[in-house]
This record gives C-alpha cells, structure tokens and sequence, in this order.
C-alpha cells in the first residue's frame, strides 16, 4: 500500500575520519571483548544473577555513543554494556558490579539489570522493556528547562518497542520538541520471539511518520552510519528541531543470555553471522581503508585483553558487601 | 487565622515553592489553562508559563515518567494525577522505578519528585474515578505517603514534600478541596512521619485518615452524648508511619477502632492493626478493629455510596459497639 | 516532510440508499433529542454523577453503528450514548441506568460511565481512556477463534488515543489480522486539552502506517462518509483482511460535561458550530436530496420528542436500588 | 504416587483443560515454541496451534486486555505474565476491569479469566524480578487469588481456576517450578477457598505462603528438637481467605506468625494479622507476630537475598522468640 522506504530520512553521510575510526574500532573490540570475557565469568558462576551481553551490537553502541556529546545522557537498555564501554565506564567498576561487589558502580546493588554510571552520563538500566523511554523523555524536559544544550539517547529493543510507552513516549517528546533521540536496537529477537512476528510493520522507524519525527532505518552493524544517523539526529535534537526515531539492525547472535541456547532460532540464521558480525565487518573496513593493519589489530587485541584481564582480577579480588552492614544500612530505612 | 479551601492552600504551596525555586514544575493533564480539575493549579500557568506548567496528553504512565526522568536531572517534577484511579496506568513507573532507583543506587542518584493525586468517594461519579489506593503504595518500600486531611496539612505537607530529596506522594481527597480552614500568613511546614492528634480523649483511639479524619472528628462529638471520650489520631503521613504516637494514644485509651474510606481487606488499616498488636498488645483491652470502605466495586450511584463507605453515624455506632 | 494525504485511504464512496438515510437521520435526531432531555435531567439531579453527553457525535456514532452488521460488538467510549441509541437499545432502560434506578441496564450500578448493553452488543463503557482498545482486541480474538464471522468497532477519542494502549493494541490486531474496527472520534477537545495540542501527527489515521493497516480520516459530521468508511473496513475485517484505523473528525460544541463551561474554548469556535451540526447537516441533505421534508422532519421531532418523554416518565417512576439490598447482596461476596 | 514437578503439574492442569474445553485458550510472551519462560507450556503450541497458544509482543497491558476481551465473548482464556513484576504495567486492566467488569454490569456479564503469574526472590535477578504482589491484587476486591505451593495444589487450583466463571489470579513461585511432589494420575481439583493444614502442631501456628511454605515446615521440623510443635497452616487462597480454618488452628494453638517472602508492610500478613485479631483475639495468648521480606528493593545480588526475606532457620529463631 505505502512505500516505507520513502517514508523514511536517510542521514548525510560523513567522510570517514581515519582517527575517529580507529577509536571506533577499538571500543568496538574493547565491547566484544569485555563480553567474551562476562560470558566466561558468568559460566564460571563469577558473575551471578543476569547478563545480558551487547555481542552483536557493538556496532550499534559505539556508533550511536560517538554520534553524541560528552555531556548527553544514554538510556540504555538491559543489553547495554557497550554504551558503558564505549562511554569509558571502568572496567574495574562494572566488572565489580558484574559480580556483585561492594567496589562496583553500585555497591553490587544493580548488577547487569540495573547498572547506572552517572559519571560518564549513563542513566539506570531499567529491567522492564520499555520503561526508560518516558525517563527519557523527562530527561528532555529537563535539558529544555535547563537550556543546557544537551541530547538524550534512549535506546531500547526491538521487543521493548512493542509496549504502549513507545506511543506516549514519542507523542511526548513531539509536541514539546524535546532534545530526545530514539533508539530502537531491532536485533531480530526478543528473547525467543522474532522481529518479524512481533510487528507488522517492515522497521518501527516508519512509525516515526505518525509522530512528525524524522525516522531512519539503518545498518546497526555499520559503525560509521550508526555513527552519521545519530549524529545527525542529536544535532538537529540540539539545536530545537525536537526529537528523531532510529532503528539500527543487528543481530543477537547468541542466545538470549548465556544459559539460552535458542532452540527455536532457525539453524540458517546461524549461518549469515558473519555477515552481520560487527568485529569483521569493522576489521574489514579499516583493513580495506587502511586505519589499521592486522598486526595493529593483533596489537590491539592484546593491550584490551590485557586491561580486561586487569578489571576482572580486580573485582574477583574485591569484597561482597557484608550482610550485616547492608541490614543495617537499609532496615527501617524504606 | 486566615481561612483557605484546602485546594487553595495546595495552590499557595505549589506558587511559593516554584517561586522559590525554578527547578520545581508541575507536569499533569488539565493542568494549565484549566487550573486542575479541582483547580489546585489555577492561575500557574500565567504566572510560570508552560515549560514549567506542562499540560500533558492522556498518558498517565508518561506523566509519572516524564517526571522521573526530570527529576534525574536535578528537577523537582510534581507530577498530578488527578484521579488516584488512573494511577494503575502508571503503576509500572511508580513501583518499579520511582520507588526503586534511588534504593538500587545508593548514593548515587536523587529523585527529588512528587507525585500529586487524590482519592475518595464522593458524587455517584463510580468505581475508576472513587477508589482510595493509597494501601498499594505503602506496600513498595522507596515511597513516603502523605495524606494530608485539612487546608493546613495540605500546604505544609505538600512544601516538606517539594523539599525532600526522595519520592513522596501526595493523596489528596476530592471531599475535603472544597473544606475551609486556618492557614497561617507566614510560611511553615509540616514533618513527614508525623502524626497529629487531632482530639483528645481517653476511652478509644480513632485512627482516621484522610476525610474520614473529619468523620471521626464529627463522631467522637457525637459519642460524648453517649459518655465516651474517644481520641481522634491523623497519622498524616502512611510511609513513615509515626507508630510512637500511636502507641501512645493506645496506650493511654487501651482501645482502637482504624478507619478509612479504602476497602478493607488489605487497606492501610490492616497495616495499623498489626503494627499495634505487634508494638502495644499489652496496652490492648481488646482488639484493634477496622471499620473501612466495603471490599467491593463501588457502583456508578450516589445512592448506594453510603452503603459502601464509613460515616460519622457508622463509626459512632461501631465505637458503641466495641465500648458497650 | 511526508505528505498525510497519500498515506491514507479513502473509502469508496456508496451511492445514498434513500430507505436506509431515512433511517440514519431519524436515529441521528433521536441521539440528538434524547441528549438534550439528559442534560436537562442531569441540571435537575435526576440523572446523577456523571453525564458525558454525545452532541456533536451523533453522525459518528450512527453512521459507524449504520456501517456494522447487528451482530458485530461496539465499544463505544465514555461520550456514548449515541452507539446505544443508534443499535436500539431500550430509551427506558437507559434513563433508567442513568438515573441511577434499579430498573436500568445494569441495576443503576453503572450510570452513564460504565453502562453495557449484552442485548444489543454493546461492551462496557470504561472511564479509564483507552482501556477499552486492548479489550476490543480480545473480542476480536475470539472471533477469530469461533469464526462467528463478527467483527468489533472499537471507539475512542481524540484524548484517549494519547495512551500506549493505543499502540500495544493496533499491534497485536495488525499482527494477528483481527476482524477490528478502531474507531477514533476526534471532536477536537480531550476534556480542556485541544487536539492540535495533544499530538503532531495531522490525524491519527496517519498512524496506521505503523501498522500496516489502512487509515482512514473522515468527516465525521458527514453520517453517510462515516458509514461507507466503515462498512469498508469492516467487510475488510470480515473477509479476513484484518484491522483499520478510522478518525472521524466532529467538533465538541459545548462543555466537556454538563457542568463545564469551558471557558478555555476559542470564542471563534463556537461561532463555527452551524457548519459542524450534524442535525443540521444530515438534515439539509436529506432535504436536498429530497428525502424528507420538513414537514416529515417536524413529523419526526413529535414522535421521538414523545418516545423519550415517555421513558423519562418511566425511569423517574422507577425505584432505587434498596439500599438493604445492594449491601446483602454485595457484602462478603468480593 | 507419581511425582510430578510443579510446572510439570501445571503443564498437565492446562492439557487436561484445553483439551476438555476449546474455549480454553493461552495468552502470553514465549508461551509457544519456546514453552513459556518457566515452562509451563511445554508442547502446547504443538498441540493445540497458534490460534490457541498465543505469543505476544511485550505487551503486558494487551496481553490482559486481550484476555479480557475474550474472556467477555465466551472464551475462557489464560494470561500468563512470566514474572509478577511486570504485572504493574498491567495494573489498570487487572484492577480498573478485570475485578470490576462484572460487578458493575451484575448478572450481565461473565469474566472466565484465569491470569498466571509468579512470584518470588531467587537467583540474584534483582527487584524488578524477585518481587511477590500478591498483596496488591487482594485489595482490589473482584479478584480471586491462589496461591500453590505444591505441585498437588498447583495442578488441582488451576483446574479449579479455569473452569471459575470469575477471574482468579494463580500466583506461582519462581523456586517452586522444579519442586516435585505426588500428583494422582486421576482428574482432580483442589477448591479455591480452602487452606490446608500442611503440618498439625500444638503450640504454635505458622501461617505461610506459597515457596515459605516449605521453609516453614523446615522450621517446624527443626523446632521439634526445641521441644515446639508447630502446625503449619497454608491458605493457598488469599482471596476468598479461609478465616475459619485459620481460626481453629489457633484457637488450639493460641499463637500464630504470618510467614511470606512479600515486604512485610501492607503485606498479606497484615491483612492476616488483623483478621485473626478481630476472630480469635479471645483465644489468643500474644499479638499475632509477623516474619516477613524486609521493607527494601531487593538488590540484583544473590548474595544479598537471604538478608532480604525468611528462612527456615530465622523462622525457627522468630518462634523461639515467641515461645521462649
Ligand atoms: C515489561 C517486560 N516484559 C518482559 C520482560 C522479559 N524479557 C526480558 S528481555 C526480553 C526480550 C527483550 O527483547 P528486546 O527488547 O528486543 O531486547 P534484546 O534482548 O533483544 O536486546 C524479555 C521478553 C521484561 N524484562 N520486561
Ligand atoms: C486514563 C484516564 N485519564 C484521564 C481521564 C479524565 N478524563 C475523562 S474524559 C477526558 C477527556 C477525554 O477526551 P477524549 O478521549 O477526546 O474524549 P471526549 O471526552 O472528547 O469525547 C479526560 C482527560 C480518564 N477518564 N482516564
Ligand atoms: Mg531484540
Ligand atoms: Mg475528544
């Protein structure tokens, strides 16, 4: 009937800068790898309770995180780390979080499910799907009334964007304008439930149209056009053009967490990871835009793996909270 | 002393603390050119214009959102609902946000923000616009609840509540706007926690809340024709309850009736009765009972309302029966 | 940026069946008359709590019922009555439920805000705005399930499309394909809030991109645009074809309730009523089309003027709900 | 007998059910191929199709309103919510129609619904994730709600659930699912409204809920070596309660504690509490005392939760206490 595609903006695209990129490139690897590592520290029961890891929206999340300001706040969602590294979060503090101790961001309160960083502009990680995006946009009131120049990205999943916030969020951040940019991680599932089954729209961008906002669909594997689209939005977010929808595809390639081995994923899907895998395809870029060499890369590699390894002997080396203390701490308190 | 419509004096308090201080807003539907539906904010908008008086579409999880994402940034959002019914819609954004971020970050963040709504039953207007759900709140630790029953506690609770650094709501009730009272020239505040005895006596305490405290009020009147002395107790604010007080009371009177317009089973009175069994049961001559709002629907019809809620008569017949 | 007009839908148009526009305007004046008679009684506290009365709607609400078949569900909104009156339910029932008396619809429990007519297929009215949507899509489940081959309309106002409801339900009815009409009645005013005020979108029919569905925005002071309108959409519903979003557009021309004055209301607006009286429109074609006279109109007027006097007789004659009663039969049962 | 898991016996609640009746039919986020989040509908979609196994969107709201809606067309659907705690974002349909629907519309209007939930702290997943609501749902009068704590009383409530022709809310318990216990091959039912004396005991009576239900018969085992006999005492009902066994537990016993994992204040046990005062107050040798979840957001650190809510080893502390 319509055309989505025409309903759609689709962002100027910036000449790619060499050094900017290669930074890219780094958070990109410093994501994945930091991930690996949570995983392996979730199956070694090191990490306990939740994990939700960014692998296959590294991409994604630094490109948005550099489209940004320094001073801009980030929503993001419950598979969110990548926004924390990218915005250099501590390693040694989200890994101490990660395992719930008493050194971590949030006293080892918040764990995966509820991490906040206000000291690199991280809001809380909200556990349930969709409640961040009216935060976000309370957020926006607040930078319109402050007149501080400052934009909200708020991201959240192609499953969160199934609940009614999404409706009265945009609608919100419309009429009053608001410095918000939506931020929709489309990565195909929703825990064991397909994209394309939850919606019967071709990409939630298009219902930017019923909002007046811009909307854009782009590769959310592709770091430097995640990185032009957000930009692009937070600018005009800056200055007064109110706020964007974005939809940046990736894929989940593993399960939902590590104890998900998804069944019910189909086999081929498996297949096609490579194509969408953001480390080979960022690897590739700057290989082929010669950023970077292998043995840089290699290089690379090894400096991250070597700051991890750090981050995570400090926070096994760090102490739970004691029991007693946090009894007292909050008993009569609430 | 000066008298105010207990709106009035809510209005007094929104206009003197946003006066004071810019970052305080107000962020609910109806709240501008029409003043509020029970007109606590008339006269805001032209006064703070509308980026601080912000009329909403109908989006009640938004609103309280919204608010809290301000709040996060260094706000001081009031938000209204302005029926404690719609209040479901953002029962999500209350229970699991509002009430949980400060607590799950500690020490990291401040959610200085207050929530404005009201309850009661009154005017045959049914059961989505007359509820008193002021018992769902207390049972999410990370919110204070004030429930202010008089123009004076209204503008002091509301200004301690703009104030403090961490979520407070504020349940109004849509009987008691339209009540006169004293309200001081001067500024002042009234403490959250804090009970009020608002009668004295010595054979029962009454513990009332919000318009039923007026009931009590006009039933102990009545009950001393019939000989007995019955305290009137406000807790004024349901999180933190200000136990000491009413141990106290029970302590001197040895008896206590709670009441409230909410429905009974699991109401605040539920809450105050075992709080009392647990804190004053050797002081007790006898149980503490509840006469509350009937665990039912109220039906769209002014007729049938006092079937469903407790009176002055209600509760001087329910005190006879407990003393007699 | 992207032009509304294309993105909708326009549905053919029928030719005038002079039988069936007889029928309309008849029922057209009967919403009209017996909402001025509530109005009255509602001044002289014989209708008592709430009254939300449908002047303004009465061509929405009878071109939409027009537009159904008899055994398809309406949900009407909390400004209703018109759905009622349209589907023949009785007047003496209503008055009655509207005064609160014993003999009405629901036991004079539900009065104007939550009355429900099982007998004609008419849902509950909610007071709660928008709560009716995800409700509409579970009859619209069950049909499918039962292939009755019914279809449901489900009305909301230009407000109550504000809440997320509005899109957790166009969802799931787009996404199952369910025989649903959502009907959306903007009369310009959300209590005190205008319209133009409460969204960006030109008209919430836009919105049905999103959905993939088809968006119809209507006239809805026009009764025989309102019934072509969804008639379509509700043989597309029935055929298997899914949802449809229509707004029907009408002006709210006096107080949100009886007892508002609406003193926020542009004066010019009101001076704009004449060319949006759906009495008076219905009324001029049908004498330009010479389907009636106004001999025939005034004919008219008198009999239904009668018909409502008589129920309003009646309900006054009717008894309260004994209050003994209601408390023997209510208490300990919830 | 044979031994069945909890979600195994739910399992065979919701086969027998819709096979019996095609009216029955399932509402829910990954309640298809993946088999519901705790695997209560295993093998469903298999077996009766996608019109009848129903996967959502996240959606909670719809997905009650959608049951709702077809329940009032003659359906008799099952909602599943995975986890108690993002029912808040569907606190409107549940508390505003859900329990009222029927009561304002008396004898017009029919709500077969069954809504399926759980609740419970467990495995570190943190406070939107751990919480028990019960409480909430049972001051919204309209609602029936159990409450099983075996996979026996699973099974058997359900059934009963399904075939109520008024909505009952079933609340289940994340640490139960795996639970095993004896379920008869034979079709039976467990009626909604009665609570079951788990273990009988003298001295002191233990009201518990759901997975406390199990630490408390720890406690009890435990105390036998104090020299205490407990009797335990499991509602498995909150809404209708079943006062009267309740009552004659303590009127053998003359005390009694309320156990549940829900924050104490405004929790069931005060509703418990207070009704039990109001009943048996004669028969009682000391306020009935309250073991509770502690008034906080649970922190998402597993090492944290026993700070947080009972045990059987501070149950048995809690009743030395009383009895000591
Ligand atoms: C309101 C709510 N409903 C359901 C869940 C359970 N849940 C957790 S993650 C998830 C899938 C989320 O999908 P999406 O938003 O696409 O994010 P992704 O996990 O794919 O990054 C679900 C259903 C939840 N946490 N909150
Ligand atoms: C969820 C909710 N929020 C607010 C209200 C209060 N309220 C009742 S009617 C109304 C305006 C409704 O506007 P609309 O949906 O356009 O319907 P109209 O009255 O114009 O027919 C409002 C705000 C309500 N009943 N429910
Ligand atoms: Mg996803
Ligand atoms: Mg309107």
């Amino acid at each position: 009937m319509v055309n989505a595609k025409e309903l759609l903006t689709v962002a100027k695209s910036l000449p790619v800068d060499p050094e900017l990129f290669r930074g890219l490139f780094r958070q990109i690897l410093e994501v994945r790898l930091f991930e690996e590592e949570t995983i392996q520290l979730f199956h070694s029961a090191k990490i306990i309770g939740y994990l939700h890891p960014s692998i296959g929206n590294e991409a994604a999340e630094v490109g948005a995180t550099a489209g940004l300001a320094k001073a801009d706040i980030i929503f993001p969602t419950h598979r969110g780390h990548g926004f924390f590294v990218a915005r250099g979060a501590s390693f040694e503090k989200l890994m101490a979080e990660l395992m719930g101790k008493e050194a971590g961001y949030c006293k080892g309160r918040s764990g995966d499910l509820h991490m906040v960083a206000p000291e690199v502009g991280i809001m809380q990680v909200q556990g349930i799907l969709g409640s961040q995006l009216p935060q976000a946009v309370g957020t926006g009131v607040a930078h319109q009334c402050q007149k501080n120049g400052r934009v909200t990205l708020c991201a959240f999943g192609d499953g969160a964007a199934g609940n009614g916030t999404f409706h009265e969020s945009l609608n919100l951040a419309s009429i009053w304008k608001l410095p918000v940019v939506f931020f929709c991680v489309n990565n195909g599932w929703a825990a064991s439930f397909p994209f394309t089954k939850s919606t019967s729209a071709a990409t939630n961008a298009i219902r930017a149209v019923g909002y007046s906002m811009p909307g854009y669909d782009v590769d959310g594997t592709d770091v430097w056009q995640v990185y032009c689209t957000v930009k692009e939005a937070a600018e005009r977010a800056r200055a007064g053009g109110g706020p964007s929808l974005i939809q940046a595809n990736t894929v989940r390639w593993r399960g939902h967490d590590p104890s998900d081995t998804a069944p019910y994923r189909p086999k081929e899907e498996l297949e096609t990871w490579d194509l969408h895998d953001p480390v080979r395809i960022a690897r590739k870029q700057a290989l082929d835009r010669k950023l970077l060499s292998e043995a840089d890369i290699e290089k690379l590699k090894g400096e991250i793996g070597k700051k991890i390894a750090q981050a995570v002997e400090w926070g096994l080396a760090q102490a739970l909270p004691a029991r007693a203390d946090y009894l007292a701490e909050v008993s009569g308190k609430f | 002393m000066r008298q105010l419509q207990y709106n009035e004096a809510l209005n007094e308090a929104l206009i003197e603390e946003m006066t004071r201080d810019e970052k305080v807003i107000l962020i609910g539907e109806d709240v501008g050119a029409y003043g509020g539906v029970f007109k606590v904010s008339k006269g805001l908008l032209e006064r703070f214009g509308p980026e601080r008086i912000r009329d909403t579409p109908i989006c009640e999880s938004a609103i309280i959102g919204t608010a809290t994402g301000a709040a996060l940034m260094g706000m001081r959002p009031v938000a209204e609902i302005s029926f404690i019914d719609f209040i479901l819609l953002a029962m999500d954004q209350i229970g699991n946000h509002v009430a949980k971020i400060m607590q799950i970050a500690p020490g990291l963040l401040e959610l200085p923000m207050v929530i404005r709504t009201e309850g009661g039953v009154g005017g045959g207007i049914g059961c989505q616009h007359s509820q008193s759900l002021e018992a769902l709140f207390a049972h999410l630790p990370g919110l204070k609840i004030v429930m202010p029953s008089t123009p004076y506690d209204a503008k002091g609770l509301l200004k301690t509540a703009i104030r403090d650094n961490t979520p407070v709501m504020c349940i109004e009730n849509k009987k008691l706007y339209a009540l006169k009272g004293p309200v001081p020239e001067e500024e002042y505040f009234v403490p959250i926690g804090k009970a009020d005895v608002k009668r004295e006596g010595k054979d029962i305490t009454i513990i009332a809340t919000s318009f039923m405290v007026h009931e009590a009020l006009k039933a102990a009147e009545a009950l001393e024709k019939d000989g007995i002395s019955a305290e009137v107790v406000d807790p004024r604010t349901l999180v933190p309850l200000d136990v000491d007080t009413l141990v106290a009371s029970v302590k001197k009177t040895a008896r206590a009736l709670v009441v409230h317009e909410a429905v009974e089973r699991c109401g605040i009175g539920a809450e105050i009765s075992a709080v009392l069994n647990e804190k004053a049961y050797d002081y007790l001559d006898g149980p503490v009972l509840r006469h509350a709002g009937l665990n039912v629907s109220l039906p769209q019809n002014w007729h049938l309302e006092p079937v469903c809620i407790p009176s002055a008569d209600s509760i001087r017949e329910k005190v006879k029966s407990i003393l007699g």
